[in-house]
């Protein structure tokens, strides 16, 4: 079995005397698509902050590649090749739309243009004045343009009108397709468990079932509890 | 009235000067750092240190840059950055630097005593030359030179670099900047070593114009550095300079037309009003607060 | 408590000390602060009387101690400095405080606790004699005011400098300042010459080259400057670049070293009036002077000079109190009112009915880099 | 006995001013409270310090109607003054009042009859410890209670999040300007009981340089509760005092405590028995001041 | 009528965010409120709530003209709201979030404070508790508001619109964060409100959602009202599911 391309062993991140999540493990393996599901303050986005390096994890080795990145600075980890699209799309609002994409350290937007023209159309704009969605947009290009070797994303669709979440869809299909490796962390667990080849249910901190995207879906208790079913 | 523009042109310069880099600090941090008067007064008083020992005066403000910036960096470190890690409010990092100030000001008292110095005899350019019929002293004129280019070099430097792309990210939001991979330690010690090092070089420069530096000298400028600021805009750069110059021609203008007793009466109260008509300044920008 | 008690100790074999209890003289100055450019001179002054007093036998014998306390330049810190010297230290005179603004609000406690005071660089109106304050019959000022200095420096610029108009320039946020104003203005009047044009500026002003602009523009004689030496000192060159050669005339504010060394050939010719000059050729004086450089390494200035002397006027005032050890300060006080003729580095000197200073007024002049005596 | 009556005569201005100044730390703590930074208290206690003196001096006014008057005409200016400049927020609002204080102060230097430049002198000293400690109690009860009512707690949502807090239902401008007022006639109280402590006063003492020293005393101390600002105001005013025997590296020792309080107490001396509490607080990013 | 607006206008420089709206909402009814991205609906009920200034047209409320009121006092009138992006008082206790929501609804205690060792707050904690355990963060009273998960931070702004006992609730995407389970039983507690007689505007995404809890739906687009009516209506409207749900929704 190959070397996976993010290995996450025994992770702990605690806020002060909470602890969030309790020493979870799990990988992605180089290409893959992995959906890591939850109900509200499962610590989904926890583990992602963790990962990036926004609060330090109190245990447990995070390896991109084989290289330990746990406890590193965030923009080691980012120049590492793990990059978020966070919760919240976080984009900066006063800077034009070229502005943000070149912060990821690009030079160039050209190929991000190419796949979202509607991007390019609005490359002036101050990033804020986009809707909801195109912010969404922006925000995926903007991680992309930072080369990254996983794609971490927390919640995509967030707060997009049904239109706007197939078309992020589409994005994530076409990226999964062009071999891009990510970690997708999703509300809209049927859609992220169609897409993803493997998923993990993050329960109270702790990782309580896993699988493939399709036996996930078939799961009685899955679908009673994040499905709605 | 050809001579007093000058005088306005030449004083606008040192408030846009010392404004500056008050302003970039405010701008990426949101900090208004009270020792900003002090690295002004450690810059007058390195070049003067420099100069004692033969070094000459153009040198010497280098030195001051050099000093100066490594002084905020070092006081970034020592009184800034713990409390960033503990997500101080910008309230607690404005006291801590009230602390540092006083340190260091008894520092270079405890060096060179409360009282007036003076820069080595003949030390400075002295003479004067005139263009016109009016009276220009080479040292004024350098100095207005110096000024305004190194506004020009630092409006660039945040316009258009890379640096001030980061610096612009960090300061609107400080997560997403992280997120992007931007060292964000190593913004802010860039962002303190040009404020600080601009603070030093225009603490040298008003040094040599005043010839008589003293350990509270950075103190009177404080004030004039908030409305200038306030008056250009919180935050923006080219609002610094043209609040300084405007703060200037207006102390100038209100000489000639007004009883000088009511002059500061006058600048204050402006400063209130433009507060109240237009609080974020001629050139600053919104704060966007949607719901 | 926290008291820099300075025993300034005399020689080790000045035995008949032992015997007599300490002479405790207080000093409340301003070591901290604004104030901070005069105090650690005064600091020097009143320590070298001491040394050499001790040295000499100290007061009829009993060893003089100095209870120094900085008020750090505040209102509240002279307060508090003077209720401990009279109440726990319980010294039988204090010196000072160095600003007028502290003096003010301090000279009152000493007044309550009949502590007789002599001002030693208060040079403002209304600190002895007649009190805003109240009764004030425990104060007395060494240092002499600028009522004195000021009609002095006028009438001399009348008669030997020839000047018909003036340029009256102040720092209105300033207590010195503007108390020179007053002064400068009344006699300026009195004396004849106009005042075309009077200039106000702030102490926190960072250039004074705008108003010196305004001022020159009046074309007048002489530029008078009341103000402390920060701005004299840029008064002083703005007026040498624009117009080299007119007669800048000032307070007691010029009167300091800083001025030559900082405007350099742009003071020649500045007029002042003193209390003291470091070149007066008077024995009492050089002898000072020289002591003082032996110790400290670095010329006396006038605040130094002033302290010194009134470490001495107490101590004439003391040799005559009947009683020195537990004295009871009412007789110190009338013996205070009686000082005459006593030689100081100020020349001779004496209180007056309002126990205020009674000595000679030098109008100084730099000349060559030195203050040089013209009248 | 003897030796504590002699320290007490001794210090007793000291513990006056702890305790005036504790008064004007609780004023700002009032507006700092509801997450408003304003500069204005010592150009208030100004204010009532020239107005209650010149009514004893001048007017020949009893001693309580004096103090009374002056506070009022403190808060009498800074309801206007409230009312437009609670437009502003954060470092406007702070620069606003700044301002304000700045012009107050150059107006008493324009006015004859507060002695201008010469400041006034010859104040009566009427004002006894008693009287600054029993008006210290009473408005940090005041204040106390009033942090744990209605009030107190549309304040707290003010400082976090005043939008938000609108939506409750909070009218969030007389709240703030309630504050405002509240903090002017508490420092005009003790603006008034300063004037007639010291026998004389000058436009200096109530500028900048002041403003930002009760602004130290309040945040050193703490925002959280009452306590900070009294504690805050107790440490810095005997401090130099306390430093005394340290001479010329005074200043430098002093520099060196703000400092690390700040740093190692960033909310304040007052959070000292509740570190957990402040650390949970500091993950989530709360506002506590400005 | 509980809630009617008339040509209601609201500009940003040449961005028409709201551009003539008509709404009237019944009492007691549940109003939803869809359109893609952008389409106003924000600025819609920032408008209703007073969070910003109409350009143009006029808000009725209880029979009252509210045009220009201020936030606070279409509060005191009955409107609560809560905000797309959470807007919690994040450095109070989740207790006394709910108790501030509470505002409107007790009466000020700051004269009775001033008396020693009275507790005039106890009745109030009482049903804040209660109002807690109904959303489910009763055994969370304690922490802080900003310690709380995206979703929880959701239902903490429910409580506390709830806590001052509105006639109107407003919802911007109370659901946004949540899955579809957790949206399921959103629905309910709707429900549940609407049972009890407070009139609900719900602005969703979660199609599911709106469909089931609401009895009448506007579709929002560029700042225009494009379609009224029953949900089943609205989703089998072409113009709809070309502007917003997309043509192969499946959601
Ligand atoms: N800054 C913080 N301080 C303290 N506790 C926190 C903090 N951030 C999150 N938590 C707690 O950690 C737990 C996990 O939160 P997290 O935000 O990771 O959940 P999540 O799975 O992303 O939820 P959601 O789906 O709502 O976004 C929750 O119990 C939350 O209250
Ligand atoms: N304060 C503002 N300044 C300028 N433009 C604004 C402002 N608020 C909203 N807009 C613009 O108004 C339009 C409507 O925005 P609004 O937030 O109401 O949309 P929405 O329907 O709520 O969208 P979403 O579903 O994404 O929340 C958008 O084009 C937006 O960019
Ligand atoms: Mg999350
Ligand atoms: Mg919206």
């Amino acid at each position: 079995m190959p070397e996976p391309a993010l290995d996450v062993r025994d992770l702990v991140v605690r806020y002060g005397a909470i602890e969030a999540v309790h020493g979870i493990s799990f990988d992605v393996q180089a290409g893959e698509v992995v959906a890591l599901i939850g109900a509200n303050g499962a610590g989904k986005t926890s583990t992602l902050a963790a990962l990036s390096g926004l609060v330090r994890p109190a245990r447990g080795t995070v390896r991109l590649l084989g290289r330990d990145l746990a406890g590193a600075p965030a923009h080691a980890i980012v120049r590492a090749g793990l990059v978020q699209v966070p919760e919240g799309r976080e984009i900066l609002a006063r800077m034009s739309v070229h502005e943000n994409l070149l912060l990821s350290g690009a030079t160039d937007a050209t190929a991000m243009y190419e796949r979202f023209p509607i991007l390019a159309e609005r490359r002036a704009l101050p990033a804020g004045n986009l809707s909801g969605g195109e912010q969404q947009l922006l925000a995926i290009a903007r991680a992309l343009l930072a080369k990254p070797r996983v794609l971490l994303l927390d919640e995509p669709s967030l707060g997009l009108a049904p239109k706007m979440v197939a078309s992020v869809f589409e994005v994530l299909a076409e990226l999964k397709r062009s071999g891009t490796t990510m970690l997708l962390v999703e509300q809209n667990a049927l859609r992220a468990l169609r897409l993803a080849d493997r998923g993990y249910v993050l329960e109270l901190g702790r990782i309580g079932l896993t699988g493939t995207g399709a036996a996930l879906l078939q799961d009685a208790g899955v679908a009673r509890a994040y499905l709605g079913a | 009235m050809a001579d007093q523009i000058y005088n306005a042109v030449f004083i606008g310069s040192i408030y846009a000067l010392f404004a500056l880099g008050f302003t970039l600090v405010f701008s990426v941090l949101d900090i208004l750092n009270l020792a900003h008067p002090a690295l002004f007064t450690l810059g007058a008083f390195t070049a003067l240190f420099a100069m004692q020992q033969g070094v000459p005066a153009a040198l010497a403000v280098l030195v001051a840059f050099v000093v100066c910036g490594a002084a905020g960096v070092i006081l970034d470190r020592v009184a800034f950055a713990p409390l960033r890690r503990r997500n101080a409010p910008p309230l607690s990092a404005m006291i801590s630097s009230i602390g540092v100030s006083l340190i260091l000001i008894r520092l270079i008292q405890l060096q060179y005593g409360p009282d007036l110095q003076a820069y080595p005899a003949g030390a400075l350019p002295a003479a004067v030359f005139s263009v016109g019929g009016l009276e220009l002293d080479t040292l004024r004129t350098v100095i207005i030179g110096l000024a305004i280019g190194l506004m020009l070099a630092l409006t660039y430097l945040v316009r258009s670099t890379r640096l001030g792309r980061e610096l612009r990210a960090l300061a609107e939001n400080p997560r997403a900047a992280r997120l992007l991979g931007i060292d964000v330690d190593r913004a802010i010690a860039a962002t303190f070593f040009l404020s600080a090092g601009l603070g030093g070089i225009a603490g040298a420069l008003y040094g040599f114009a005043t010839n008589s530096p003293f350990s509270q000298m950075g103190q009177s400028f404080e004030l004039k550095a908030f409305s200038v600021m306030i008056v250009g805009g919180m935050g923006s750069i080219p609002g610094a300079v043209l609040g300084a110059y405007l703060l200037s021609f207006g102390e100038i203008a209100s000489l000639t037309f007004l009883p000088s007793e009511l002059r500061d009466a006058f600048a204050f109260g402006l400063l209130f009003v433009v507060l109240l008509v237009r609080p974020r300044g001629i050139l600053g920008q919104r704060d966007v607060d949607r719901v | 408590g926290g008291t820099a008690t300075t025993s300034a100790s005399g020689s080790p074999n000045a035995t008949s000390t032992a015997a007599k209890p300490d002479v405790k003289v207080g000093v409340v100055i301003s070591l901290t602060g604004v104030g901070n450019v005069y105090g650690p001179t005064q600091k020097n002054g009143v320590e070298l009387a001491a040394q050499r007093i001790n040295d000499a036998g100290g007061v009829s014998g009993a060893k003089l101690v100095l209870v120094i306390d900085d008020d750090q330049s505040t209102t509240d810190g002279g307060v508090t400095a003077f209720r401990k010297q009279t109440s726990q230290d319980r010294v039988v005179a204090i010196l000072g405080p160095t600003l007028s603004n502290t003096a003010v609000a301090a000279h009152p406690v000493a007044q309550s606790a009949q502590t007789p005071v002599i001002a030693i660089s208060n040079t403002g109106d209304g600190i002895v004699g007649k009190c805003d304050w109240g009764t004030c019959d425990y104060i007395f000022r060494a240092s002499l005011g600028e009522s004195t200095a000021i009609p002095q420096t006028v009438s001399i610029a009348k008669s030997k400098l020839n000047v018909k108009s003036v340029v009256l320039m102040y720092a209105q946020d300033d207590k010195f300042s503007s108390d020179g104003f007053a002064i400068f203005k009344k006699n300026l009047t009195s004396s004849g010459i106009t005042i075309k044009k009077e200039i106000a500026f702030s102490k926190t002003d960072v250039d004074l080259s705008g108003p010196v602009t305004a001022a020159l523009a009046e074309s007048p004689d002489a530029i008078v400057d009341s103000s402390l030496a920060g701005p004299a000192i840029q008064v002083l060159k703005e007026v040498n670049k624009r117009k080299p050669g007119m007669l800048v005339i000032g307070g007691n504010g010029f009167n300091t070293p800083a001025i030559i060394a900082s405007a350099g050939a742009a003071a020649e010719g500045a007029v002042s009036g003193a209390a003291w000059y470091l070149g007066n050729p008077d024995p009492v004086n050089k002898d000072f002077v020289t002591a003082y450089k032996a110790k400290y390494n670095a010329d006396p200035d006038q605040f130094a000079a002033q302290a010194y002397s009134a470490v001495y006027i107490l101590l004439d005032a003391l040799k005559r109190t009947p009683t020195v050890t537990s004295v009871l300060h009412d007789k110190l006080r009338d013996q205070i009112e009686l000082t005459t003729g006593v030689k100081t580095p100020l020349g001779e000197f004496s209180f007056n009915a309002s126990h205020d200073v009674t000595q000679k007024v030098y109008v100084v002049q730099i000349k060559n880099g030195q203050f040089t005596l013209i009248n | 006995m003897d030796g504590l009556q002699q320290f007490f005569d001794a210090y007793q201005t000291t513990i006056g001013f702890i305790g005036l100044n504790a008064m004007l730390a609780l004023s700002v703590w009032l507006t700092l409270y509801t997450g408003q930074l304003t500069l204005g208290n010592a150009a208030f206690a100004g204010i009532a310090a020239y107005g209650s003196a010149l009514l004893t001096m001048k007017a020949g006014y009893p001693f309580p109607l004096a103090l009374a008057c002056g506070a009022l005409l403190a808060a009498a200016v800074s309801l206007p003054l409230g009312a437009t400049v609670f437009r502003l927020r954060g470092v406007y609002l702070a620069i606003a009042t700044l301002a304000f204080g700045e012009v107050v102060r150059v107006a008493i230097l324009a006015i004859p009859i507060t002695g201008r430049g010469q400041g006034l002198v010859g104040i009566p000293p009427k004002t006894e410890l008693w009287h600054i400690f029993a008006s210290l109690l009473v408005i940090a009860y005041v204040c106390a209670r009033l942090r744990i009512s209605t009030v107190g707690r549309a304040w707290a949502a003010i400082r976090e999040d005043e939008l938000a807090a609108a939506s409750q239902g909070i009218p969030v401008r007389r709240y703030k300007l309630a504050a405002f007022v509240l903090g002017a006639l508490i420092a005009g109280w003790a603006g008034g009981l300063g004037a007639h402590f010291d026998f004389a006063i000058q436009p200096d003492e109530f500028g900048f340089a002041r403003a930002v020293q009760i602004l130290v005393f309040a945040v050193v101390g703490g925002i959280p509760n009452v306590f900070g600002p009294i504690l805050g105001a107790l440490l810095f005013t005997a401090l130099p005092a306390v430093l005394q025997p340290l001479q010329e590296y005074r200043d430098i020792f002093q520099g060196v405590i703000l400092v690390l309080v700040i740093v190692y107490l960033p909310r304040g001396l007052a959070t000292l028995l509740e570190l957990r509490r402040t650390a949970r607080l500091r993950t989530v990013g709360a506002e506590d001041v400005a | 009528m509980l809630l009617e607006t008339s040509g209601l206008t609201k500009r940003f420089g040449g961005v028409v965010a709201v551009n003539a709206i008509d709404l009237a909402i019944a009492e007691g009814q549940v109003f939803g409120l869809i359109g893609p991205n952008g389409a106003g609906k924000t600025t819609l009920i920032n408008l209703i709530s007073g969070h910003l200034r109409a350009d143009g047209g006029a808000i009725r409320f209880a029979d009252a003209d509210v045009t220009r009121l201020r936030p606070d006092q279409l509060a005191r009138r009955g409107i609560a709201r809560t905000f797309q992006s959470i807007r919690l008082f994040k450095g109070l206790t989740v207790l006394e979030n709910v108790l501030v929501g509470r505002y409107v609804r007790s009466r000020s205690d700051a004269l009775a404070s001033l008396v020693p060792f009275r507790d005039a707050a106890r009745p109030e904690r009482e049903r804040a508790r209660l109002l807690l355990e109904r959303v489910g963060l009763g055994k969370r009273a304690g922490a802080f508001a900003g310690e709380l998960a995206y979703g929880d931070q959701r239902r903490l702004e429910i409580a506390r619109a709830l806590a001052a006992e509105p006639r109107l609730l407003i919802l911007d995407e109370p659901a946004a964060g949540m899955n579809p389970t957790e949206s399921a039983a959103l629905r309910e507690m709707l429900r549940e409100l609407a049972a009890e007689g407070i009139t609900i505007v719900l602005i969703e995404h979660d199609v599911r959602l709106v469909m089931g809890a609401c009895e009448r739906v506007a579709v929002l687009n560029f700042g225009r009202k494009i379609a009224e009516g029953p949900p089943a209506e609205i989703q089998a409207d072409p113009a709809v599911r070309e502007a917003y749900l997309g043509v192969a929704d499946d959601a």
